[in-house]
C-alpha cells in the first residue's frame, strides 16, 4: 500500500509555480529521495506533505485518508510526521532532552514514560551522555543527531528530511549518512529524502525523484537512475560523464551498434533507436587504450585517487571525460576505448 | 500552516481587535470629539478651531523643534551606539548605562534642572563665578533650548534602538571594506551607517513623535517666551474653561495625531526596498588604538553635561530647605527628604502606587504583546506598517488628551466590567495605550527574525497553536519583551501628563505629587521627589543588570 | 450627613488633606474623596465627565470667582440659599447664593532681598531699576493671574498702559505663581507679582523674599466653594460648605496660612493687619464676558 | 622570494590556542590551500594575514616588511591583500557596480578609470549585463562571483580565501573551481585558499598544507599529500582509505616489504622502517582478485559509479574499503590483492 501518495499537485507563489501538476506515490517502508538543482521545488513538496503550506490544486493523501487539498488541509500537528529540518531548527532555550522530550509532550504521553523514550532514541543517535547540553555547546554534527533523536521520538509512520546534511563537513556528513541508512532499517518508517547532493540521494534511497522546475522527470532506484536516465538533464544531474552525438549503425530492443567519431560501439538503449542519437559515456566505462575513439587532451587535473582528464572529440563542442591513474600532457592525441554506453531516450540529438 | 487556515483567521482578527481597543479607539473617541461635540456633526467649526493663526504657528514651532530635536539627538545618540557596539571605548558599559538616565528622568524635571543649570541662580555656575547677573535671560529658553533637550531626553531611544542594528552587522562587511583599502571612518559612513540605515531612520522617527508629544520640556521652556508648541498650546486652551474647550483640544489633538502620522509615512517611505535581512554572525569591531583615551574622555564630558550636571543641580536643589538658599554646611538639610519621603502619606503612596501601575503596565505590556506580535508576523507587510502607524497615535498625542480620552470612553459603566473611572486600572489602561508602541516595536523586530521552523517544527511535533505559542515562540522572544516592557517602566514610572486627569485620591502617582508641588512653590521637596526617583530607577537598573549577567546579551541595552 | 461626598479642589494637596481631615472629623458618617489639581485641569476633566454624561464632583472648590460665575451661566451650580453666610461680606458670596468664598488670596510683590530697592507700589516695578527683573504668573496658565490683571487693568489710573509699561520693562510673564516664586527666590527675577502665602512662607524657611502690599491695593481671589447642581449627594455637600464657612472651617484656613473670609478670625502669623490689606474689586460678570479678549490682549501687550 | 612568511604565529582566544606557533611560507605566485577539520585554526591563520586580528606572538612578514608582531600591526587597508569571505560578504545597500568599484574608490583612483575597470573585470567573472542588480536579486554562485571581482578589481597581490564555496551546491561549485583556477592563471597574485573540502584542495592548489588544532601537520603538493601523508591524521583527513596494522618483513630505502594477515605485498615508506608499522591502503589500489588478503564483506554501498564494499580482515577491528563494480553479498569471503600501499611514518601501531 501507498503510505503517501500526492495526485496532480501544484502551488504557486504569485507568478512562479514552485510544483506543477506532481502526482507520484511513496510506498509503505520506502526511502525516497527527491534531488534536483535549488529552486526545483523539492522543499516545497516537503512542505506540502508536511502540511505547512496549501496546495494551489491537486491533493496529498495519507493512506486512504485526505491530507490536502486547495479547500481544506489537515494541520500539520495532526499529521503524525516527523520532519528534520536543514537548519536542525532545535530550540535554543531548551536542552537537548527538552527538545528530544517536546514531541512526547505535546502528545500528553504521561510524564514517567518520557525520560525512558528519550534517553533510548538519544542512545540510538549516540548522544546518550549528552542530554543536559545547551543547544550552543554542540557542534554541527551533534545537532543534527538531536533533530534525527527528536524526530524519531514521537514513532512517526513518516518522515521528511530537508538537506539535513548540507550545512556539516564531508566527515560529518559520511557518518550522518550511516546513521540515516541504520534508522530506516530499524524504524521501518516511509521517508522522504530531500537533497541536492546525488552521491547522497544514491548512497541512501531505494527510489531516486529527479526534479526540474516544478516536475519530476525520472523517479526510479539509483542504479537505474544512473546507468539509464530517462533525459540529458537527468543524466547530467546524476554522475558525472559526458554526452555526445553518434548515429546508430544497427539496431535491435536493449542494445545497439553506435558509431562516434568513425569509432563503433555497443550502447544500450531504452526500446528501438535509430538514426542520430545522444550518447551518454560515463567516465569509468572509457579507458585510454591504443584503440578507439581519436582525441585531444584538453586537460588533467588530480582529484586525488586519479587525475580527471578532459578530452576533445574532432567534431566540434564534442568533449569526453575520463579519470586515468596517470597525469596526461595537455595537447596530447589519445584513444578511447568504450566499454559501456546508453542511448539517451527522448531527446534530440545536439 | 497557510496562512489562510480559520484557526489563523480568529486569531488575526482577535490581534487586529486588541489594537483597535489599544490604539484606535481613544482616537476615534478624540475625532468624534472634536468634529461632532455633543453629537452633532460641525466640520465647519472644526476646521475653522485649526486654522486659527495660534494653532498654525503652534503647529510650525512643532515640527521644526521635532524635527531638529530628532536630529540632533540622531547626532548625539548615534556616536554613543557605535562607540558602545562596535569599539573597545574603555567603560563603554557605564557610558551606555548612563546615556539611558536621561530617559528615566520626567521631562519637565530635566528641563527645570537645565534652567537651574545656566539661570542667574546656578549654583554650579556661581561656584566658579560665572552665573550670569540676576536679571539675564535664560539660555535655555526658547527654540533653541528645546530642540537641546529634546535631543537629550530622546538621545536615548535612538541609542537603544540604533544598537539594536549596529549588533547585527556581521563583521565580515566591515572586513571586506577594509581588505578593500578603506580606514575606519570611511568605513563607517560608506558601509555601517547605509547598511543600518532602516534603523537610523526608525530612531530618528521615534525621537520625532516623542518631540511632537512632549509637553514639559515646551511648557518649562517655551511657554515663558510664548513659543508655544501644540501640546502647550493645547493645555493653554484647557485654561479657558468654557463649553468650547474639549471640541478645541481635540481639535488640536488631531492635529497632533496627524503630524505623528506624517512622521511615520515619511519613516516607511525613507524604508522602501531597505530591508536587508542578514544572518548575523560575530558583531564588527574597530580598534580605536590611540584615540580610545581621548575618545573616552570626550564620552564621558558629554555624559557629565547632559546627564551629571543636570542631576547635580537637582541634587543641589533638593538639600536646602527653601529655593534661593545658597548650598553650604550651614544651610544643607535633609528635612525635605524627611518631608516627602516620611511624613507625607501621599508621596510614599506615589511611591508604591507607580510602581505598581508603571510595573503593571510594563508586565501586561511585555506579555501581551508576544502573541500580538506573533500573529502580526503572519500578516503582510503593508498590515504591519499601517497597524504600526496606529500603535503610535497614543504615544505621539499630549497625554493629557489621552486622558481626556479615556475618561469619555470609561467613565459610563460598561458591561461585565462597570465604570473603571477613578480606579487604578483606568491609569494603568491608559499607560498600556499610551506606551504599547514602545513595547511592540522591540519585540516585532525580535519576533520577525525568529526562524519560522522552528515554530514549524514544533508543529509537527504534534504542538497545537497556543501550545507553540507559549513553549516557542514567547521564550525566543522573551529578551526582547524584558527590554519592551523596561522602556514602558521606565516611561510610566515617572510619567505625568496622563495620570493628571486620571487620578484619584489614593491612586495618585509621583508624576502628580511632583507637579503639584511643583506648583505649590515647594521646589525644593519636588527636587528630592525627582532625586528619589532617579536613585530608585537606577538600584532597579542595577538590579537588572545583574541578573542580566545570566540574560542573553542584548536584552538590556547597555550591555 | 451621611455617605459618599466627591470633592474637586485646586487646593495644593497638604491643605487639600487638612481641610478634608478637618470635615470629616466633625462628619464622620461622611466620606469624602477629593481630587486635586491645578483649575485649567481639574475643570477640563470635569469637562470631559459632562460631555460623557456623567459629572462625578459633588462640590467644587476652586481658586476664582469668574469660573464659578461661568458654571453658574451654564446652570451647572446648585443654589443653598440657606447657607449661614454670619461674618462674611456680601461682596464674597453670591447674590443668588449658588458659591461662596471661603478664604482671600491676594496677589502682591515679592522681591529678592538683593534687590536694589524695596517695592511700595505696582509702579516701582516699571522702573528702571526693575529692568528686566520682573516676573508674573501669565492668565493664560492661572486663573489667580487672570483675576489679577482685570484687577489692576480696572483699578490703575493707566489701565492697560500699566501692563505696557512692564512690558517695555522687560517683565516676564510666565508659568504660575510657583514659578514665580522660584525665579525670584533663585534670583533670576528680583521682583514679582505672586500670592501672598507663597513668599510668606518660603521666608518662613530662610529663603531670601519678602512679601509687600503694595500702596494701591491687592487683587484677591476668594477659593469659592460650590454645589454642582447634578450633586448626588447634596446632603453632605450642603454640609461641607457649612463646615468651610464655619469659624472651624475659616480657623483651619487660617492655620494652612491664608487669610480667612470671616472678619471675626485671627490673620496668621507674617500677615500685617487685616484693616491695613486694602483689596481691589473687580466685576467678576464682566471678567467672565471679557475673559477671551483679555486673554488676546494680555497676550498682544506682553509679547510686544 | 616569498611572498608572505609567518614565524612562529599563534594566537589564542582566552584559553584555546587557535593558532600554535605556526611557520609557514607562501612562495611568490603559489597556491597554497589550507585544508583542516572544523575549528582547526585555517580562519584564524588568515585573518592574521589579512589584518582582521592581531598575533599574540610571532611575526607575519609580506616580502621583507614586518606586518605584524604583537606590538604592532599595519591596519588591514594599507596591506593590499584581497579576501574573499565564505559569506561573500557584499554590501546589500550598493549594487553589483558599486560592490565592485568600492577598493578602486577607496583608494582614490580617479573616476574615469573606474567605469572602465570595472566593467572589465565583472566580464572576467562573467556577470558583464548585471552590473546594476541589486545583490538580492543574484543567486549564490553569482554573489560570490561579484565577491570575487571585488577582490580582484584592484590588483592585489595576495588574495585571501576563506571557504568561498562552502554555501554553494556541487554543480555551482565545480563551475566556481574552474574559475578561481582561471584566476590565478591570469593575475598570477599569490593565493592562500581556506576550506575543509579536500576535493577543492588538491584541484586547486599546488600545495595543500593540512592543520589540526592550531598546527600544520603537513605542507606538500597534492599529490604528495594523498599518496605519502605524514601521519594518520592526515590520511584519514585526505581521501578515502583505511589503515591497517601490519608488519615489516624486508626493509630497503623507500619500498619496504609487509606482511598483513598473512599475505605479503611491498609498501613505500619514507626511508627505513621496521617491525610493526601502519599501512595506508586507498581504495583503488585495492581488488578483489583469486588471491591476497582474506576478508569478509561487511557491507556494500552503491556510490554512483561503483560500489563501496566495506571489507573485516580477520584481525580484531581491521578493516578494508575498496571500490567494485558489482555489488556483492554482505558475509561472503573473498581475497584482497594490494598495488599500492604507503607506510606511515612517525606513528605507533595501532
Ligand atoms: N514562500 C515563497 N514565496 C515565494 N516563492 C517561493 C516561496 N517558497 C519557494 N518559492 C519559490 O518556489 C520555487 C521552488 O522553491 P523550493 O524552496 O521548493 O526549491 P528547492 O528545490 O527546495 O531549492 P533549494 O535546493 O535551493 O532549497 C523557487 O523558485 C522559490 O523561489
Ligand atoms: N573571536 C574568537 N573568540 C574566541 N574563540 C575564537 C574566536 N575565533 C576563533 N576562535 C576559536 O579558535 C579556534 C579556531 O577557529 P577558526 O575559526 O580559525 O577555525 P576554522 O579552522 O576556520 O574552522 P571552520 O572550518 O569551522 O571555519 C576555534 O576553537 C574557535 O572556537
Ligand atoms: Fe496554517
Ligand atoms: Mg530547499
Ligand atoms: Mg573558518
Amino acid at each position: 500500500m501507498s503510505e503517501i501518495k500526492v495526485e496532480r499537485l501544484s502551488k504557486r507563489f504569485n507568478e512562479t509555480a514552485a510544483l506543477d501538476a506532481v502526482s507520484l506515490d511513496f510506498a509503505a517502508g520506502s526511502f525516497t529521495a527527491l534531488l534536483g538543482p535549488s529552486g526545483c521545488g523539492k522543499t516545497t513538496m516537503l512542505r506540502l506533505i508536511a502540511g505547512f503550506e496549501a496546495p494551489s490544486e491537486g491533493s496529498v493523501f495519507f493512506g486512504k485518508e485526505l491530507m490536502a487539498d486547495p479547500q481544506r488541509q489537515v494541520p500539520p500537528e495532526a499529521r503524525g510526521v516527523g520532519v528534520v529540518f536543514q537548519s536542525y531548527a532545535l530550540w535554543p532555550h531548551m536542552d537537548v532532552a527538552a527538545n528530544v522530550a517536546y514531541p512526547l509532550k505535546a502528545r500528553h504521553v504521561e510524564r514517567g514514560a518520557i525520560a525512558g523514550r528519550v534517553g533510548a532514541v538519544l542512545d540510538i543517535v549516540g548522544l546518550s551522555r549528552f542530554e543536559g547540553r545547551r543547544i550552543e555547546e554542540l557542534s554541527g554534527g551533534q545537532r543534527q543527531r538531536v533533530a534525527l533523536a527528536r524526530c524519531l521520538v514521537a514513532d512517526a509512520r513518516i518522515i521528511l528530511f530537508d538537506e539535513p546534511l548540507a550545512n556539516l563537513d564531508m566527515h560529518l556528513r559520511a557518518s550522518m549518512v550511516d546513521a540515516f541508512r541504520d534508522i530506516h532499517r530499524r524504524t521501518g518508517a516511509t521517508i522522504v529524502y530531500v537533497t541536492h547532493d546525488q552521491a547522497e540521494a544514491l548512497a541512501l534511497a531505494d527510489r531516486v525523484a529527479i526534479m526540474s522546475q516544478g516536475k519530476v522527470l525520472q523517479a526510479a532506484p539509483p542504479q537505474e537512475v544512473y546507468r539509464a536516465p530517462a533525459n540529458a538533464t537527468v543524466a547530467g544531474f546524476v554522475g558525472r560523464g559526458s554526452i555526445v552525438a553518434g548515429t546508430v549503425i544497427d539496431h535491435a530492443e536493449g542494445i545497439a551498434t553506435v558509431d562516434v567519431a568513425g569509432h563503433r560501439f555497443a550502447a544500450r538503449s531504452a526500446g528501438i533507436s535509430s538514426g542520430p542519437v545522444n550518447i551518454l559515456l560515463r567516465p569509468e566505462a572509457l579507458r585510454i587504450s591504443p584503440e578507439g575513439m581519436p582525441a585531444t587532451v584538453l586537460d588533467s587535473i588530480y582529484r586525488g585517487p586519479v587525475h580527471e582528464v578532459r578530452l576533445a572529440l574532432p567534431a566540434k563542442g564534442q568533449e569526453l571525460l575520463i579519470d586515468n591513474t596517470e597525469a596526461v600532457a595537455v595537447g596530447q592525441s589519445v584513444h578511447v576505448a568504450v566499454s559501456d554506453a546508453w542511448i539517451i531516450p527522448d531527446s534530440e540529438p545536439s | 500552516m497557510s496562512r489562510a487556515t480559520p484557526g489563523f483567521r480568529a486569531s488575526a482578527l482577535t490581534v487586529l481587535l486588541v489594537i483597535a481597543l489599544l490604539s484606535l479607539l481613544p482616537m476615534v473617541r478624540l475625532v468624534v470629539a472634536a468634529v461632532a461635540p455633543g453629537g452633532e456633526f460641525d466640520f465647519g467649526a472644526f476646521a475653522e478651531r485649526l486654522a486659527k493663526p495660534a494653532a498654525l504657528r503652534a503647529m510650525w514651532h512643532t515640527l521644526d523643534t521635532a524635527f531638529f530635536g530628532a536630529v540632533l539627538a540622531v547626532c548625539l545618540g548615534g556616536p554613543f551606539a557605535v562607540a558602545v557596539t562596535m569599539t573597545d571605548l574603555p567603560g563603554r558599559k557605564p557610558l551606555g548605562f548612563l546615556l539611558l538616565l536621561p530617559l528615566m528622568i520626567a521631562p519637565q524635571v530635566t528641563a527645570l534642572s537645565w534652567l537651574h543649570l545656566f539661570g542667574p541662580s546656578s549654583t554650579l555656575l556661581g561656584m566658579v563665578g560665572m552665573a550670569p547677573p540676576p536679571g539675564t535671560p535664560n539660555p535655555m529658553l526658547g527654540r533653541n533650548g528645546i530642540i537641546l533637550l529634546y535631543a537629550v531626553q530622546h538621545a536615548p531611544i535612538v541609542f537603544i534602538t540604533l544598537r539594536a542594528g549596529l549588533s547585527r552587522i556581521p563583521r565580515d562587511l566591515v572586513e571586506a571594506a577594509r581588505a578593500s583599502g578603506a580606514g575606519p571612518l570611511s568605513v563607517l559612513w560608506t558601509i555601517v551607517l547605509p547598511v543600518v540605515r532602516p534603523y537610523v531612520v526608525a530612531a530618528a522617527a521615534l525621537a520625532f513623535v516623542s518631540g511632537v508629544g512632549n509637553f514639559g520640556i515646551p511648557a518649562l521652556l517655551g511657554m515663558p517666551v510664548n513659543y508655544l508648541t501644540l501640546p502647550t498650546l493645547i493645555y493653554q486652551d484647557l485654561s479657558s474653561f468654557g463649553p468650547g474647550v474639549l471640541p478645541q483640544i481635540t481639535a488640536l489633538s488631531v492635529l497632533v495625531g496627524l503630524l505623528a502620522l506624517a512622521g511615520v509615512a515619511c519613516q516607511s517611505l525613507a524604508l522602501r526596498g531597505a530591508a536587508h535581512r542578514f544572518t548575523s554572525g560575530t558583531p564588527a569591531r574597530f580598534e580605536l588604538g590611540r584615540y580610545r583615551l581621548l575618545l573616552a574622555g570626550v564620552g564621558w564630558l558629554v555624559i557629565g553635561f547632559i546627564l551629571v550636571l543636570p542631576a547635580s543641580a537637582l541634587l543641589a536643589t533638593s538639600l536646602v530647605p527653601s529655593f534661593g538658599v545658597p548650598l553650604g554646611w550651614q544651610t544643607v538639610t535633609a528635612s525635605n527628604y524627611a518631608e516627602v519621603l516620611v511624613r507625607q502619606a501621599s508621596t510614599v503612596r506615589a511611591f508604591r502606587n507607580s510602581l505598581l501601575f508603571a510595573g503593571s503596565a510594563a508586565l501586561i505590556l511585555a506579555i501581551g504583546v508576544i502573541p500580538v506580535t506573533a500573529v502580526l508576523e503572519r500578516l503582510g507587510r503593508r498590515w504591519q506598517r499601517l497597524l504600526g502607524g496606529i500603535v503610535d497615535l497614543p504615544y505621539a498625542v499630549p497625554g493629557v488628551v489621552l486622558a481626556i480620552a479615556c475618561i469619555l470612553l470609561f467613565l459610563r459603566p460598561l458591561p461585565l466590567i462597570g465604570s473603571l473611572y477613578a480606579t487604578a486600572s483606568i491609569i494603568v489602561i491608559a499607560y498600556a495605550m499610551r506606551f504599547f508602541t514602545l513595547a511592540l516595536k522591540p519585540v516585532a523586530t525580535a519576533v520577525g527574525q525568529i526562524s519560522r521552523d522552528l515554530d514549524e517544527a514544533a508543529a509537527v511535533s504534534g504542538a497545537g497553536t497556543l501550545r507553540r505559542l507559549v513553549t516557542i515562540t514567547a521564550p525566543l522572544a522573551a529578551p526582547a519583551a524584558v527590554a519592551g516592557g523596561l522602556l514602558v517602566f521606565m516611561s510610566a514610572f515617572n510619567e505625568l501628563t496622563v495620570s493628571a486627569l486620571l487620578w484619584s485620591s489614593g491612586n495618585e502617582t509621583l508624576g502628580v505629587v511632583l507637579f503639584s508641588l511643583e506648583e505649590a512653590g515647594l521646589g525644593t521637596q519636588a527636587a528630592a521627589i525627582a532625586v528619589s526617583t532617579i536613585a530608585v530607577v537606577v538600584v532597579l537598573l542595577l538590579v537588572l543588570d545583574r541578573f542580566g549577567r545570566r540574560l542573553p546579551s542584548g536584552v538590556l541595552p547597555w550591555r | 450627613a451621611d455617605g459618599k461626598l466627591v470633592v474637586y479642589t485646586s487646593q495644593p494637596n497638604t491643605d487639600a488633606q487638612h481641610t478634608v481631615d478637618a470635615f470629616m472629623a466633625k462628619y464622620p458618617a461622611v466620606k469624602v474623596e477629593w481630587v486635586r489639581d491645578g483649575t485649567p485641569k481639574i475643570l477640563a476633566k470635569l469637562r470631559a465627565e459632562i460631555e460623557a454624561g456623567q459629572p462625578q464632583a459633588d462640590v467644587l472648590l476652586i481658586a476664582d470667582v469668574v469660573t464659578m460665575e461661568g458654571l453658574k451661566k451654564e446652570g451647572r451650580l446648585l443654589a443653598y440659599p440657606e447657607a449661614d453666610v454670619s461674618g462674611i461680606e456680601a461682596a464674597l458670596y453670591d447674590k443668588d447664593k449658588t458659591y461662596f468664598s471661603t478664604k482671600l488670596i491676594t496677589t502682591g510683590i515679592v522681591y529678592n532681598t538683593k534687590a536694589p530697592f524695596v517695592p511700595a507700589s505696582w509702579e516701582d516695578l516699571t522702573k528702571p531699576e526693575a529692568k528686566g527683573l520682573v516676573a508674573m504668573p501669565s492668565p493664560l496658565t492661572s486663573g489667580a493671574a487672570m483675576i489679577h490683571t482685570v484687577t489692576l487693568t480696572g483699578n490703575l489710573p493707566e489701565g492697560w498702559d500699566y501692563y505696557d509699561a512692564l512690558a517695555k520693562n522687560g517683565a516676564q510673564a510666565s508659568g504660575g505663581n510657583g514659578d514665580v516664586l522660584k525665579a525670584v527666590s533663585g534670583g533670576d527675577k528680583l521682583f514679582g507679582m505672586i500670592v501672598d502665602y507663597m513668599p510668606i512662607r518660603e521666608k518662613a524657611k530662610g529663603a531670601p523674599v519678602e512679601f509687600v502690599f503694595p500702596r494701591e491695593g491687592v487683587s484677591a481671589v476668594t477659593e469659592p466653594v460650590a454645589i454642582l447642581s447634578t450633586a448626588k449627594n447634596t446632603e453632605a455637600a450642603k454640609a461641607f460648605v457649612d463646615f468651610l464657612l464655619s469659624k472651624d472651617g475659616q480657623e483651619a484656613a487660617a492655620k494652612m496660612g491664608y487669610i480667612p473670609a470671616r472678619a471675626d478670625i485671627a490673620l496668621p502669623a507674617g500677615y500685617p493687619d487685616r484693616s491695613s490689606i486694602k483689596v481691589l474689586s473687580y466685576d467678576a460678570a464682566a471678567a467672565l464676558a471679557n475673559d477671551a479678549a483679555n486673554k488676546e490682549k494680555f497676550g498682544a501687550v506682553m509679547s510686544q
